[in-house]
């Protein structure tokens, strides 16, 4: 039963009532539907949503995007276009209205399509504790979490350039559909051969996933079909599928080279 | 800390009331402020049939903890038909024949209402992606797509007319017979 | 008016209609409930605002099958805001079957537990509380011990020897129809149709589970009226049904209940169990304040019964003209740990047989077969869509066997008026061709004249 | 990778008005001193849309304007018995019981109305506008207004009337199934045409075409809503719907609507839907009930669609990417994981249409 309702209007304030054993959420998406279920284990909830956190600032090619900015605040962001189809993969409208950036680091997979999207852009997670602000690899916070009492405040990325952007999430409907594959990539050529590949994976793994074995298969070749296919089968060995009610395992690493292949090809 | 006083802007009425701690908006509206349109169909925020509109932006109420929105405005159903007029969106759901069960309309109608005050020219995609978080199980989506078309194209006619014309149908989508996509 | 209406073909039929002059049938008026639902004033049963309303949250079984050891509620109990804990000592009758009401038994289902679950979600005990957080505190406080029972989930394996016995109300783990083993359907000789025939096709279809998932959960508000009576605000399909059993259940005179509904928010057939009323009566009962009990969408999911998962063989006696002279056809409803209404909808599944064929000689075997998962019921389409999707998958593979039109292999095959159907009623007001005449027609799929002449009203060369 | 295109047929009946209960449904009827009839009933409004039927049956067979029609139900104090809204009882069952409540009410109405007017209740008719007149002599007439205030303070007169339909209980031979179960057939023909992705298995539905035969449409825009929900709900359960994705194995059971997939609109075919009317001599006005069957056909039609498209048959509901998959596979010689995809396009039958 949640016995109090915290609206700190500052990190500070945030941090201390964190320490204090609350749980912090963002939009509420995921612990909302935990309380209206009776099944949070937390006692107090501890809202960002005016803890001046939120907001998209742009300083040359690097971007931080404070924790509590929606799905929706992304969505209008001219700055952020790239990102624009695939915000729109995500759920739905009044879900992206209420989503934010940092509490999607912490959703189970299938879901947690953004952080699939930070991870293959290498973002650097900004977190609030009571030792004090740090920052941390996308990479670590989405494999270890945050220490009791500690919440992310930020993420802060650098804008890929022009052409290296793919976006592809495979889904059971054409809407609205956790990711069956969801695949993030920035990939960068010259003379039509790949320089460097950083690739994430979704709905493969328990958390979101780095590709490295496609990602060393695929520098120093071209982005081809068969380039490709042979790098989706190498990326099986970077994956973890599971059954859900959407796939089984089986089928998530059978598709996988093939949507692997549609991200980069199109 | 227990309950507390909260404070919002609701269908343009101030109110206030006494929130228990982990109150979501939709119990809020339902249970203090006896705004009943906006329907628990999940309490999880799949079904989108408490949808409604707060600081002009579609959400799910459910999900909404009310302390956090101290403040907002917040739209419902009951706050769009203005002295008793059905707007241009009720009245193409009542035209087309939108509805059957009834439990999802309220939702769906106030994602309409959103998309429409964005984008008063939508496209069917456009208008398919709006309600793509409102499950109906009844009818099959295409008539209430097509009433949401039916309600740009009337709101259009009635702001190109001079805004003080009576909502009028335009006709030209009326079904031929043979369905529409 | 702006609506989507269907073009009527009135060349079918022409002589037939006798349209008269009416003046409101075949009209479109407007829906008379649509201005509530445009407006949000439509009032569903959960729309009930009571100031003293008590919440019921269900406590349920966590295992498949299992003996219930011990079952304690002292720290539910103590939870604040929790009035009042309801086991299956506080239900007057606590075993009961749906289809009672028309002679169908047995008794096969407790209200609430009593020393056996029997499936993943068997409701144990309701605690009812001041807020809907207080009773969902207290159930995560019950504690149930359990001695795991083996269990069965497939419907062959249940019926095998040696499987563990599901429901031992029902005695066996099928249900017993005037003393057969199943619902049996015999017409014709078909033993001698697949010796006479120059192709015998046999093939199995299986489906799984399906939610009606009206976006409505099943749910009831029952207040306590001032007279005695209870007044059930419910969104049930069905008052009398409901008010009937729940009354069986109380142990209580029917006029006791008065059972209040109207608009559902979809019903699809999920809302025909009677399964959050009569728990909701005894704690208005008992509490003396209204109860509420609502299912959450997870209850709605997997807990209230789903339409059956079937498996069914068929297998067809086929001549190389496209004539089917003989089916045989062995049906397995999972009805899951109890009764409810599969009896009624594997009887229907029977009468279904053949499908819309005419089919000189049909054998069928429609068995309602319990298994440990959630009890099925009625669905839209009741005991017959997943064998039409059978049936209908069998006419198109029969077809690519025989290299024949798919449609004319039907129209050949088609029921007509005055056909004898395999449960012994003679066919009437058929239209089947004629749907297919206007399909074919309406994706310029081209059939012969013979075909295009064929009609339901008479069998060519009869 | 390719787009498959295949195009599936079915065609079904369905048993409406089922009596394998054998439960009656009531219907009252009576006027206001105003003239406004009240049907009182106890049966469902599911969205199905019960209570707009039944106001266009008492409409009709009063001879009275649909306006002049409110009805009153689901309240077991105030309302006759009805068993319930299933088992497409609703039309047919309900529907027949307010014919008949009205046809009694309609009765005492002329009764009234002749002794208004001082004329053969044999020789008036009724104009449908709420008018009750002289056949060949419309200026001799009385308005339904009047006429209720008349039966009330001046003649003592209730018009109302009582309505039931039974069609009695049938107990099947239990040896030969021989049985009796149901008042009517409604008749369904669906034509699906599919798309299948042959490197995912993911089907898409394009095009649904059905004919529809439901004995009489009394409000076709209702009708319609039937066959168009009906039909989305069929392709729902063909393409996504189980409640035990890996039946038997009651394992990852969906919780909620983000599991529990359904097509979104944008996931939703062309409908196209032709509608025939053959009048079943036991329904209301000839009508059989529309609201169970419309899912039936395209299920079957879809799966059969999508052999036509790619050569895989599937025999198991629902119709997953991964089933479709897997039948790709078997039919390529691939391995477990389909490796060799890239040196098989085509599948071993099925063809691709422009």
């Amino acid at each position: 039963m949640i016995t109090a309702v915290r609206v700190p209007d500052s990190v500070a304030a945030a941090a201390t009532y964190a320490a204090a054993g609350g749980r912090v959420m963002g939009g509420g998406t995921i612990v909302m539907a935990q309380v209206n279920s009776g099944s949070l284990a937390e006692t107090e909830l501890i809202s960002l949503r005016k803890a001046g956190v939120s907001g998209i600032r742009v300083d040359g090619r690097v971007v931080r995007i404070g924790a509590a900015t929606t799905f929706a605040d992304i969505e209008r962001s001219p700055e952020l276009a790239f990102l624009h189809a695939a915000m729109r993969t995500i759920a739905s409208p009044p879900i992206r209205n209420l989503a934010t950036v940092g509490g999607n680091l912490f959703v189970p997979q299938p879901y947690g399509d953004f952080a699939v999207c930070l991870l293959a852009l290498g973002a650097t997670v900004e977190i609030a504790g009571p030792g004090g602000p740090r920052r941390a690899p996308v990479e670590d916070v989405l494999t270890a979490g945050v220490a009791q009492g500690e919440f992310v405040t930020a993420v802060a990325l650098s804008l890929p350039a022009a052409g290296t952007w793919f976006h592809h999430k495979a889904m059971r409907r054409k809407l609205n559909s956790a990711a069956i594959v969801a695949v993030a990539a920035v990939v960068d050529t010259a003379d039509g051969v790949v320089t460097s590949a950083r690739i994430a994976l979704g709905g493969v793994a328990p958390r979101p996933v780095r590709a490295v074995s496609a990602e060393r298969l695929l520098t120093g070749r071209p982005l081809e079909h068969d380039v490709l296919n042979e790098a989706g089968r190498a990326a099986r060995a970077d994956i973890a599928p599971f059954d859900d009610a959407y796939a089984s395992a089986w089928y998530r690493r059978r598709v996988l080279p093939v949507h692997l292949r549609r991200a980069l090809l199109g | 800390m227990g309950s507390q006083i909260v404070s919002l802007v609701v269908n343009d009425q101030r109110r206030e009331f006494i929130a228990r701690p982990g109150t979501s908006l939709l119990s809020a509206l339902r249970e203090s402020l006896g705004l009943m349109a906006a329907k628990r169909g999940c309490g999880q925020g799949t079904c989108g049939t408490c949808t409604v509109l707060v600081d002009d932006r579609p959400v799910m109420s459910c999900l909404v903890a009310v302390e956090t929105i101290e403040g907002a405005s917040v739209r419902t159903l009951e706050g769009v038909a203005r002295g008793g007029e059905l707007d241009e969106v009720q009245s193409a759901f009542v035209d087309g024949f939108a509805t059957q069960c009834g439990f999802c309309t309220a939702g769906m109608i106030m994602s309409a209402e959103a998309l429409l005050e964005r984008d008063p020219d939508p496209s069917r995609e456009d208008v398919v992606e709006a309600i793509s978080g409102n499950v109906c199980r009844c009818t099959g989506y295409a008539s209430i797509v097509a009433a949401i078309l039916d309600a740009a194209r009337r709101r259009r006619d009635a702001a190109s007319s001079g805004g003080d014309a009576p909502a009028v149908p335009a006709g030209s989508e009326a079904a031929d017979g043979a369905g529409v996509r | 008016m702006n609506h989507r209406v269907n073009p009527i073909d009135k060349s079918y039929f022409a002589g037939e209609r006798r349209d008269g002059d009416f003046t409101v049938i075949g009209s479109v008026v407007q829906r008379s409930d649509v201005l509530g639902h445009v407006t949000g004033r439509t009032e569903f049963f959960e729309d009930l605002a009571l100031p003293d309303m008590l919440h019921l949250k269900m406590y349920r079984s966590e295992r498949h099958h299992a003996r219930i050891s011990g079952l304690d509620v002292t720290e539910a109990l103590a939870v604040p805001g929790v009035v009042r804990v309801l086991t299956h000592a506080d239900i007057p009758n606590n075993l009961y079957t749906p289809l009672k009401l028309i002679g169908v038994g047995p008794d096969d289902e407790p209200i609430l537990a009593e020393d056996t679950v029997r499936y993943l979600g068997d409701p144990i005990c309701a605690v009812i509380a001041e807020t809907e957080a207080a009773a969902y505190e207290g159930v995560s406080r019950v504690r149930v011990d359990y001695t795991d029972l083996p269990a069965v989930f497939d419907v062959e394996e249940a019926l095998a020897e040696g499987a563990p016995l599901v429901n031992e109300y029902q005695g066996q783990n099928h249900f017993i129809y005037e003393g057969h083993h199943c619902r049996r359907i015999r017409f014709g000789d078909v033993d001698k149709a697949f010796a006479e025939a120059d192709h015998v096709f046999e093939w199995r279809y299986q489906s799984a589970p399906i939610e009606q998932a009206p976006a409505e959960t099943t749910g009831c508000v029952v207040v306590p009226q001032a007279d005695g009576r209870l007044r059930v605000h419910s969104d049930t399909q069905a008052c009398f049904f409901t008010l009937d059993n729940t009354a069986l259940i109380l142990e209580t005179p029917f006029n006791k209940l008065r059972v209040v509904g109207g608009t559902v928010g979809g019903g699809f057939g999920g809302k025909v169990d009677v399964v959050v009323e009569p728990v909701a009566c005894v704690g208005a009962m008992l509490t003396g304040r209204p109860v509420k009990f609502v299912y959450t969408r997870y209850e709605e999911m997997q807990v209230s019964s789903p339409r059956a998962a079937e498996r069914i063989y068929i297998k067809d006696a086929v001549m190389n003209d496209g004539r089917i002279t003989g089916r045989k056809v062995t049906l397995y409803v999972d009805a899951g740990a109890y009764a409810r209404h599969s009896p009624y909808g594997t009887t229907k599944a029977a009468a279904h047989l053949p499908g819309p064929y005419s089919i000189p000689n049909v054998w069928a075997d429609c068995h309602c077969v319990f298994t440990n998962r959630t009890p099925s019921s009625a669905m839209r389409g009741f005991g017959v869509t997943i064998g039409d999707f059978a049936l209908e998958t069998q006419m198109d593979r029969i077809a690519r066997e025989l290299g024949m039109d798919p449609l004319r292999l039907r129209l050949i095959n088609a029921y007509r008026d005055g056909d004898m159907k395999a449960h012994r009623k003679i066919a009437e007001g058929t239209a089947l061709v004629e749907v297919i005449q206007k399909a074919a027609e309406m994706v310029g799929h081209e059939l012969p004249d013979a075909y295009r002449r064929m009609s339901s009203t008479h069998r060519e060369g009869r | 990778m390719a787009k498959l295109r295949g195009r599936g047929y079915a065609s079904v009946n369905y048993p409406t008005g089922m009596n394998l209960g054998g439960d009656p449904s009531q219907a009252l009827i009576h006027s206001t001193t105003t003239g406004t009839f009240v049907v009182s009933l106890s049966s469902v409004d599911l969205g199905q849309g019960i209570k707009t039927i039944a106001a266009q049956c008492a409409a009709e067979t009063l001879g009275l304007p649909y306006g002049n029609i409110i009805v009153d139900t689901a309240d077991t104090d105030t309302g006759p018995h009805c068993m319930g809204t299933f088992a497409s009882r609703g039309t047919h069952r309900v529907g027949n019981a307010v014919i008949m409540a009205a046809a009694e009410a309609r009765e005492v109405m002329l009764e009234v109305a002749a002794e208004e007017l001082e004329v053969d209740a044999a020789d008036l008719e009724t104009d449908g506008t709420g008018f009750i007149q002289v056949r060949g002599a419309d200026e001799k007439r009385i308005h339904i207004t009047d006429l209720a205030l008349a039966a009330h303070f001046e003649h003592g007169r209730t018009i109302s009337g009582r309505g039931i339909f039974l069609k009695e209980k049938n107990e099947p031979v239990p040896e030969t199934g021989e049985m009796d179960p149901d008042s009517c057939q409604a008749h369904a023909c669906t034509v699906a045409v599919v798309e299948v992705d042959d490197e995912t298995g993911v089907v898409e539905v394009l095009e649904l075409h059905n004919a529809y035969e439901m004995g009489r449409a009394l409000n076709p825009a209702m009708a319609a809503q039937q066959v168009e929900g009906g039909a989305w709900m069929g392709m729902s359960h063909a393409l996504f719907e189980a409640t035990e994705p890996y039946y038997p194995a009651r394992d990852h059971g969906p919780r909620d609507f983000s599991e529990y997939l359904m097509p979104t609109a944008a996931d939703i075919p062309v409908q196209r839907s032709v509608i025939l009317e053959r009048p079943a001599a036991n329904g209301p006005f000839g009508a059989k009930g529309i609201g169970e069957m419309t899912a039936n056909a395209p299920i079957p039609a879809i799966g059969n669609a999508i052999f036509d498209a790619c050569g895989v048959r599937l025999d198991s509901m629902p119709f997953t990417p991964e089933k479709v998959l897997r039948g790709l596979d078997e039919l390529r010689g691939l391995d477990e994981l389909g490796d060799a995809s890239e040196r098989a396009h085509a599948p071993a039958t099925g063809h691709e249409r422009p």
